[in-house]
């Protein structure tokens, strides 16, 4: 596609990164609404390019540099990329604008600085998305991670260091991990390229190398999204993050890890070696994946902070999304592809609830919600909206991607991942139900509604979930379903 | 928890030497890595833009794009030490130095900054609480050499294209320049020299400047980065083009990484005071 | 087939109902007109698409599909449109009751209990339109949802207690069994639809078979078969009108509803008849029955004892359904209506005492009946129906029933279903004779009785009298039905 | 025999960038003070880059910077220079690896000022008194 909406879907937000960073020193009230009007070019073009490839149902291309892949670095932007990249503009546009407040208090006047890094973690997320490129989606991995590693020592208290440096650590080692496979790669194959890679390697499905190389790529990833039991640095993290920032990381970064899987597994390896060559893996991955969502829901139970509840919850639903991909059927993959973008939502939605929540009342504890229901209406139609969304109650779109996966499951003969994923559910029951009567069983004291800008962002996703839970058919079919035709044949 | 992580090293280490089992010998020129992308690079390059050294023009033009992000990267790493180190705080306390005796007078709490002295006449300067005398002849010597330091870091970034060399090489020469006067002197008459919101901007420029010149292909036309479109502008065959296109850029990562040198230095090594360092 | 948009107009009355009432929560009279209005709205509306059934159409309309062959969609038969019709034209005088009853005690959050009520009568009729399992159980789960709130309505530490267990045997077993039997259903056959004929004939093994149709009756935890009938008894916290709403009407019937539809729909009487597991489903229903009817007998609050009616009164439908013969499914059908006009009678009755007198004992209710002497009279004819005596509709029913049991040939059955006839004689019928014979423990000189209150029960006993005399229409429905369904 | 030898021979550098690398892995994840840790990850990271550097390197092959006599061009061979790729590559590596030095560094001296103590466990404890 000769178009420009590719470049600008990732360059705008960049060069307004550096844009902000001069205006910054200059003038700090203009930096806000620069950011905003680089992320609102970001999802415009990311809507053109979703709606070009389902209209001419194309793959786009653009070759940065006008070097023609592999010897340049190329975007390729198929169905599964074309559906997550709005999401992720969407996502970062509506937490900048819902959390101006929080960055405001958080902040104060390194306000301007911080859009920076908003910006530059943004840009990262939507290039790791987007690159064809094995090695550039490291760097762009390195970006977002840096940039989330400083955003969340912004937390400013001791343990958010200790959280931002634990997370550090690990981050390094699993993009570390990453790397090293990508050069097992391509000390074996001599390209970067992910389609160049995937022509050549099926003639060397047998290499040790090549095994090892994706053995460290997968672990680098699962390091990075937080996979039981390698989720250790997540709950703190998330939880002694600014709110404003834990709002965008704990709904885009996990799930873009999760993005980079399917790719690298369905895109670069390919299904004859993830599941044939492999065979016997998938299962053993599938089985960690169930305890990843077992484990999470029980640990989410035995929480009081609020926060490190959500924390949990996020670790049992990545064990959704890696067990869906790894079932290897069309079934499961749809669910994990599907469950990525309502996750993005739901996670997104529940934190911007709970942010509004903590901006009134400045505290986190499960029995501080006391009230809720009557103090603030529109906040906690949005979190029992969400709530049933994760539990996964038709028609929000939590319940279509859950009925994927347990198919695919049961298609898979995976009967244990069937029964974790049900058990999660009714684990989520408790939890929401646990938030939910604490809010509704006690009188309300006084009538204090988050501001506006916080009411309106949260409206919208909420009313997302359920669109989006209604159109799933269409999205599968049009979207998902070719990507999975592609990936597994 | 050690003997957890020795056995977790063993097993990884294992594995890796596992796979190098499958590995083409070291120093093999018929490894597929060799065989594959690389030797396009090697035999286009001169062709194609005009650069004979092959890492400047795979780095800045073939695969460029991924050189704008380590930029960034660099960027971000100044931001992010900035925004978490530092602390705009408004003194309580100044000490100044009367040079030719030594003595130093304590102002505390002054109604006002003490004016005047800021800007450095002759027998009184400003000085920091940590502060310690340093040697006449590390000062001089280091006034002497930065110029030249200086220079040849100029000469690393423009020369890129023929020798090794380039903008990062470059700029981190020219960043420790700075550095080196900071250490000489002291962190504050470093700071005076260059103040903090011009390397601030300088940060900022470098890498606006490589994506501003990426995203000027875009306007004339071309794809991102094609620097191949200059010629559209400048008198000059598509080719050259490409060779001015990458000084373009390796200048802009120069001045980023020259920037964002010192803001790190400053930054880490006064913790955010940008008082006397290390 | 006719394909209709009428449908969605029906659930929209419903569904944009509440919008209207939050608007006007300021205004109590405008609130409630707008309830009335649109329960009114919405029994026209039902009426209109049931001249289509009963010139033995079936409207259709499918909306988005959802999954391969899954759609959310409509498919209104001959029972959907009598499930519909009964709910929506008792809907209409619970309201009325409600507002007397919220009226006379001055409960708090009215707004939200209106809009709750009328949310939960959305999901009633998605689930009595709902042309697939998917969309029938989607509204089943909307429907839990949204009686969650009524059910906690004084907000106390009782009825926290009572929706945690609630939710936990409602939700816990749609999601925990429906939802698995649901999966592996589409898993084996590819779609959901309910046909009349099913869809799992040939499709699963005799095993799979009856695991999934265990799954699918205890799932479906709305229908209180024991021993998932614990949330009954808990839900009678909630006021008076919801426990009607609840009982006669809406939650209980939706899960029996959905059993049938489970049977016929999804299963097939041809399938049923080979599997062993119908065997344990009629055993749990006899036994629900009897036990049920015992444990009625000691309860002394008159809203448990109607809760445990209700749960031997619902193991009847299931018992006749599960029996496979026609009469006996017709008479379970057709048991969903008398036992709805029947149960709502003395419910109105007991909030009636309430609201009147502050009674919730029947201990306490010697001789009420000359000071309410319209609400006991009312009760002692809706007992009547219960009990299954003519002339109340609750004859008919339960004569069916026997007559299925009959051509079985199963003599415990037909023992268990004059057992607990009797049973229920002994439960219910001394509560009005004490009324009106025994002398009162205390004076009862302030009890007026409330007239929002009584009308309602009269209605709805006038209802029971007509159907008992003039059942033809309902029973011609349920034997076309019932034609399709064994053809 | 002749055969390991050959094999030592013609690997050897890859396995010492293994040793050092789990070297820095180790001291990652079983070291207790947070500036070892920061050594060990940049220990790390450099093993890693003489992985691909060793990746890039031909026996008898010169830095890959094309030589020219007056503007002209004979013809190249590629075999003559090294794979320029795995250096590009590498100089990004470098530039990340150094970034995320710097950010942890600053990110060590702020938890330095709130512990007084790089010892993870004593932080630990810490953390564990306060609750």
């Amino acid at each position: 596609m000769e178009t420009l909406y590719p470049a600008l879907t990732v360059i705008t937000p960049l060069i307004f990164a550096f844009v902000v960073g001069i205006v910054s020193w200059i003038n700090k009230k203009i930096c806000f609404w620069l950011a905003l009007l680089s992320l609102i070019v970001a999802f415009i073009s990311s809507l053109k390019i979703l709606f070009y490839i389902t209209t001419t149902s194309s793959i786009v291309q653009y070759k940065l540099g006008g070097w023609p892949p592999p010897i340049g670095i190329e975007y390729r932007i198929d169905w599964l990329n074309g559906l997550i990249l709005p999401i992720i503009s969407f996502v970062a546009l509506l937490n900048l604008i819902a959390s101006k407040r929080f960055m405001e208090k958080e902040f104060k006047e390194k306000e301007s600085f911080f859009y920076i890094l908003y910006l530059l973690f943004t840009t990262g997320l939507l290039g790791v998305v987007i690159t064809g490129d094995l090695f550039n989606l490291y760097v762009l991995l390195e970006i977002t991670s840096l940039t989330a590693y400083s955003m969340i020592a912004m937390g400013g208290t001791g343990r958010s260091y200790l959280a931002s440096l634990n997370y550090l650590f690990l981050g390094v080692i699993g993009a570390s991990f990453y790397l090293l496979g990508v050069g097992y790669v391509y000390i074996k194959t001599g390209s970067l390229n992910m389609v160049d890679v995937f022509r050549i390697l099926p003639h060397i499905y047998n290499s040790e190398t090549v095994l090892v190389g994706f053995i460290f790529c997968m672990v680098g990833v699962w390091i990075k999204m937080g996979l039981f039991p390698l989720h250790t640095w997540l709950p703190n993290a998330y939880t002694f993050s600014p709110i404003s920032v834990s709002r965008i990381i704990a709904p885009l970064m996990t799930k873009v890890m999760i993005y980079v899987m399917i790719r690298v597994m369905f895109s670069v390896f390919g299904r004859w070696y993830v599941l044939g060559r492999l065979y016997g893996v998938n299962e053993f991955v599938v089985l960690l994946a169930s305890c990843a969502i077992i484990v999470g829901g029980i640990l989410a139970l035995s929480q009081r902070d609020i926060r490190k509840v959500l924390c949990y919850i996020i670790v049992s639903e990545i064990g959704y999304m890696v067990g869906g991909a790894w079932l290897g059927n069309p079934n499961g993959l749809i669910g994990a592809i599907l469950h990525i973008l309502n996750d993005m939502l739901m996670t997104f939605c529940l934190f911007l609830a709970f942010g509004n929540v903590f901006y009134t009342r400045k505290k986190t504890k499960i029995e501080d919600l006391k009230g809720l229901f009557g103090e603030m209406p529109y906040t906690s139609a949005g979190l029992v909206l969400v709530g049933l969304s994760i539990i996964g109650i038709p028609p929000t779109c939590g319940f279509f991607s859950k009925w994927y996966l347990i198919l695919g499951a049961l298609q898979a003969k995976d009967h244990f991942f069937a029964v974790s994923l049900i058990l999660s559910s009714l684990i989520n029951v408790i939890l929401f139900f646990r938030f939910f009567e604490v809010g509704l069983f006690s009188k309300a004291s006084y009538k204090k509604e988050a501001p506006v800008s916080m009411i309106v962002p949260l409206f919208i996703v909420s009313l997302m979930l359920i669109v989006v839970g209604i159109c799933s058919g269409s999205i599968v079919n049009k979207i998902i379903n070719e990507f999975v035709l592609v990936a597994l044949g | 928890m050690k003997a957890l992580a020795l056995v977790i090293t063993i097993l990884c280490g294992s594995l890796l030497i596992y796979a190098t089992v499958d590995f083409p010998a070291w120093g093999d020129p018929k490894s597929p890595a060799s065989l594959h992308v690389s030797p396009y690079y090697l035999i286009h390059s001169v062709e194609e833009t005009h650069v004979p050294n092959v890492v400047t023009s795979v780095l800045a033009d073939y695969r460029g794009f991924d050189t704008m992000f380590e930029t960034t990267v660099i960027f971000c790493a100044g931001i992010a030490c900035f925004l978490l180190l530092r602390k705009v705080k408004r003194k309580k306390e100044y000490f100044i130095r009367h040079i030719p005796t030594g003595v130093i007078i304590h102002i505390k709490e002054p109604s006002k900054p003490p004016s005047g002295i800021s800007k450095n006449i002759d027998e009184f300067e400003m000085i920091d609480p940590t502060w310690v005398p340093y040697d006449i002849i590390t000062k001089t010597i280091c006034k002497f050499l930065i110029p030249f330091i200086q220079l040849f870091a100029l000469y690393v970034i423009a020369h890129g294209d023929f020798s090794p060399g380039g903008g990062f090489q470059g700029g981190v020469i020219f960043g420790t320049t700075f550095i080196l006067l900071a250490i000489s002197f002291n962190l504050q008459s470093s700071l005076q020299k260059i103040k903090e919101k011009i390397i601030g901007i300088m940060c900022a420029l470098g890498v606006l400047i490589y994506s501003g010149i990426g995203a000027l292909m875009m306007l004339l036309g071309g794809h991102f980065l094609d620097y191949g479109r200059l010629s559209l502008i400048l008198p000059l065959d598509p080719v050259k083009a490409r060779a001015y296109g990458m000084l373009g850029v390796e200048i802009g990562v120069g001045i980023a990484v020259s920037g964002v040198m010192f803001l790190i230095y400053a930054n880490l090594a006064s913790s955010g005071t940008y008082e006397e360092g290390l | 087939m006719i394909e209709s948009y009428k449908p969605i107009f029906v659930l929209l009355t419903s569904f944009l109902a509440p919008l209207f009432i939050i608007f006007s929560s300021n205004r109590p009279n405008l609130r409630e007109s707008f309830s009335i209005l649109a329960s009114v709205l919405k029994f026209l509306l039902v009426l209109n698409i049931s001249f289509y059934v009963f010139k033995g159409h079936i409207v259709y309309l499918k909306l988005v599909e959802i999954f391969p062959n899954v759609a959310l969609e409509f498919k209104i038969d001959e029972i959907g449109i009598i499930f519909a019709l009964v709910s929506s034209f008792l809907w209409i005088f619970t309201t009325l009751y409600s507002i007397g009853y919220m009226r006379g005690l001055k409960e708090e959050h009215q707004t939200r209990y209106f809009c709750f009520f009328a949310l939960a009568m959305f999901s009633t009729l998605g689930v009595a339109f709902a042309g697939n399992l998917l969309t029938l159980y989607m509204f089943y789960e909307l429907l839990s949802l949204s009686t969650y709130p009524l059910v906690v309505h004084h907000q106390d530490e009782k009825a926290r207690i009572s929706g945690r267990k609630y939710l936990i045997y409602i939700l816990g077993t749609s999601i925990g069994l429906v939802l698995p039997a649901m999966i592996i259903c589409y898993n084996l056959t590819g779609t959901l639809s309910f046909e009349p004929s099913g869809i799992l004939n040939n499709k699963v093994s005799l095993f799979m078979a009856n695991v999934l149709l265990l799954m699918f009756v205890f799932g479906f935890a709305k229908s209180a078969i024991m021993p998932l009938h614990a949330w009954l008894p808990a839900a009678m916290v909630a006021p008076t009108p919801v426990s009607a709403l609840l009982h006669a009407v809406a939650v209980v019937k939706v899960g029996v509803f959905s059993i049938i539809r489970i049977f016929t729909g999804i299963f097939g009487i041809k399938l049923l008849a080979q599997l062993n597991s119908t065997h344990i489903i009629t055993f749990f229903a006899a036994f629900t029955i009897i036990t049920a009817s015992l444990i009625a007998m000691s309860q002394d609050e008159l809203k448990r004892r109607l809760a445990f009616s209700t749960i031997s009164q619902l193991s009847y439908i299931i018992l006749g359904i599960s029996m496979l013969s026609p009469k006996a499914i017709a008479g379970g059908i057709l048991h969903i209506i008398m036992h709805a006009f029947g149960k709502i009678t003395l419910f109105f009755c007991a909030g009636s005492i309430m609201v009147g007198a502050g009674k919730k004992y029947i201990s306490e209710m010697d001789g009420l009946g000359r000071y309410m002497p319209y609400t006991m009279g009312l009760f002692f004819l809706g007992s009547l129906s219960i009990i299954g005596l003519p002339p109340m509709g609750g004859f008919i029913s339960k004569w069916y029933l026997l007559l299925g049991a009959v051509k079985i040939k199963s003599l415990v059955l037909m023992a268990v279903i004059l057992l607990s006839s009797f049973l229920n004689c002994v439960y219910f019928l001394p509560i009005a004779y004490n009324a009106f014979f025994k002398a009162p423990k205390e004076d009862f000189s302030y009890v007026k009785e409330n007239y929002l209150c009584v009308i309602p029960a009269l209605i709805a006993v006038i209802g029971s009298l007509v159907l008992f005399f003039y059942p033809d229409p309902f029973l011609n429905l349920i034997f076309e039905f019932l034609s399709k369904i064994k053809g | 025999m002749e055969k390991i030898l050959d094999e030592v021979a013609t690997k050897y550098n890859y396995w010492i960038y293994i040793f050092i690398m789990m070297i820095g892995f180790y001291g990652m994840i079983g070291k207790n003070n947070l500036i070892k840790k920061l050594a060990a990850m940049n220990i790390f990271q450099t093993a890693i880059i003489l992985f691909y550097v060793s990746m890039g390197y031909k026996k008898n092959a010169t830095i890959p910077i094309i030589k020219t006599t007056h503007d002209v061009i004979t013809k190249i061979n590629p075999q003559e220079y090294m794979n320029p790729l795995p250096h590009v590559l590498m100089l990004t590596a470098i530039v990340v690896s150094v970034s995320t030095f710097g950010v942890a560094l600053a990110i060590a001296i702020k938890i330095y000022q709130h512990y007084n103590t790089l010892e993870e466990d004593e932080i630990l404890s810490n953390i564990k008194e306060k609750d």
